[in-house]
């Protein structure tokens, strides 16, 4: 059967990708950020997830608002990203695993989640970043992907409650999944910042370090806030959030934080990086 | 239609009342994600502009280089993004403009919010 | 408020464009069906609805499996139909109601419906044509239309179960609208036919008739079939009664049946029409 | 993968399992919406298969004309059905060839459906 290693969730800034690009990890400004990672290294040499299931909101790559889904999953046999508007370079193609991605879709449409299929997808810097931190290097990416999209884009927005409730589902779907695999779960986005209107540059350093230090242990305590006060709390683009409530909700039952790092500011963002790990109280 | 939920100082959700306003101009950020695209904005604005049927207030939006004014006219920061990148303006040019203030001093302000 | 005066739900073959085209209403292969929807019609003229609610499904003219949405709705100014590969007539356009797709959006997605939102959709025969049945001959369209298209093609197909929620909360919704709207649910599709596989050819009158009498009463006799027992009793096509199991969900409540006509065949289906008005039982 | 749920005698279930058998073909038929390329398929089918990345089993099955095979291979039948119209069978005729019978005789079985 399908085990579930542990929830990775972190930043996804486009800047990212430029600095890992430039090679400036040591840079002063990147090397508190890039710090964090070495520990999830580790941790990912050592448990060798087959499979990454990674929650995350495309940005205007994939989709439009002539077909905007509220939740969207690939069941393509490879994922690429590219050009989003400001040429950002391309990475090698993500393989998939569609077999686990009918599986999760059969699971997840049978209890009441309506998904949109893409059995072709591009998927953007959301994705790719998180892994190009992750797994720094590769030509070839040592572990299948299965992309699940959150819109961000259009409201109304799921709420925190039905994205978390997602997560549950998706968690107990791959527990479900009778291939003896070790799979990770990833959350992508956030932390707090607003690159819109007036309030442009809003960032909540009090907010996001009580998110993570609650996620873990209490992950009701965000999901009950309406998106309406979590864009108050975080800027409308700290709503990304929703990502990381969806991978604490697949990591299920009781977890615990392994790892993490926060860092202000990474571009106009509160950059945030934490490792679960499911464990009883 | 539901009156919006919070009113949020300095933000506009992007709901259906905006998504109405905003689609033309929305439709043509979106097509920038093309490189050819894009090279055709530049090559000819108004022209390009036209083909999309953005309203008299997007247009002048889009000749402004105004992001709020762009905002009001039913942009999406999400697409926005791609007709900043022509531009040549970043996330810390988009904050300066619309708080009114230096790249500098908004980028100092991103860094007293860590403190 | 908004207030629902019926629900209809209707056969959408594409043979029956062309009967209409050549205006074959008289034919003896075409007149036990054309004579069911002259009492609709008086009817119609009656209630004078302002919007209609239409629950369809796309056959491969919108949507591709690269975004295959589970539910999508209309957000539209209008919707205009297209080639669908065997030139099918075009009609003309269909005015959206835009305020009311959004009020429906909102209202949808808080109560957990994971909805694909289209600012932008050509509609198919599943639309056009039960259109041109209720309002024949109709240059301008008397009613503003809001589209509301059910996955039929990919499987896993949503529920029975879960369309006749959908279409309790979408009626839910309209009731809570503030305009003074009166506002017909349709639901097209079916009945019972196979057009794929050894079995292609497949009829079920006995299911029909029962599902038909049922329906107006006793809803849930028929939305607790799963998806694989409704292929088996109604054929891989007539599974489009999924669309009328919806469009009963919204009329909610008690209600009765006005009028009915049931014809076999047309082209390889068992054609079928109901008009149903809320009552007391 | 989980197992089909239900085995229904001459039905095969659009599934995953399908889904991923069929992609291109099913890509190639959902492209006949237009008609330029309903005009170019009938111009050169060859080509027009192996820009799709059609499979040996599929091009033969489109070859063939054969329903039964385009099934097996993959096809969906919303999407066949404008491969369908391309090749001028209707509904019946896709029927009749399914079943082994005649188009008469599988109208007449219709017919007697509703008896
Ligand atoms: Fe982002
Ligand atoms: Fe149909």
């Amino acid at each position: 059967m399908a085990r579930i290693v542990g929830a990775i969730t972190t930043s996804h800034i486009p800047a990212i990708g430029k600095a890992i690009a430039r090679n400036l990890h040591e840079d002063p400004y990147w090397k508190p950020f890039f710090d964090g990672y070495p520990p999830v290294h580790r941790w990912l040499a050592q448990v060798q997830p087959d499979v990454a299931v990674v929650f995350y909101n495309d940005h205007g790559l994939n989709f439009f608002l002539d077909r905007m889904p509220t939740f969207a999953i690939g069941a393509a046999p490879e994922y690429r990203n590219a050009d989003e508007g400001w040429g950002i370079p391309t990475v090698p193609p993500l393989p998939g695993d569609q077999p686990l991605s009918w599986h999760l879709i059969e699971r997840l449409v049978g209890e009441e989640f309506d998904l949109t299929t893409c059995q072709e997808m591009l998927v953007d810097h959301a994705l790719t970043i998180p892994m190009a931190l992750l797994w720094p290097g590769s030509g070839a990416w040592p572990v299948r992907t299965v992309p699940i999209c959150i819109n961000t884009v259009q409201h109304p927005l799921p709420s925190a409650m039905r994205c978390y409730k997602l997560g549950q589902a998706v968690g107990r779907a791959i527990e479900a999944y009778p291939e003896d695999l070790r799979v990770v779960v990833i959350g992508t986005g956030g932390l707090s910042h607003q690159l819109d209107g007036e309030r442009a540059g809003f960032i909540n350093k009090a907010f996001d370090v009580e998110f993570m230090q609650r996620l873990a242990g209490d992950p009701l305590w965000a999901a009950r806030y309406s998106i309406a006060e979590l864009v108050e709390l975080t800027g409308t683009q700290g709503i990304e959030l929703l990502m990381w409530l969806a991978a604490r909700g697949a990591l299920g039952g009781e977890a615990a934080t392994v790892h993490s790092n926060y860092h202000i500011p990474i571009s106009n963002t509160a950059a945030g990086l934490m490792l679960m790990e499911r464990r009883a109280a | 239609m539901l009156p919006p939920l919070r009113d949020i100082p300095g933000t506009t959700l992007f709901d259906g009342v905006q998504a109405m306003k905003g689609y033309a101009l929305n439709k043509m950020c979106y097509s920038f994600n093309s490189a050819a695209n894009r090279e055709e904005f530049k090559r000819d604005e108004d022209a390009y502009c036209a083909r999309y049927g953005l309203t008299a207030e997007q247009r002048d939006a889009v000749r402004r280089r105004n992001v709020l004014a762009l905002l009001a006219a039913g942009g999406n920061v999400y697409y926005l993004a791609k007709l900043a990148g022509i531009l040549g303006l970043d996330v810390q040019d988009l904050g300066a403009q619309q708080t009114g203030t230096t790249k500098e001093a908004f980028k100092a302000r991103l860094v007293a919010a860590g403190g």
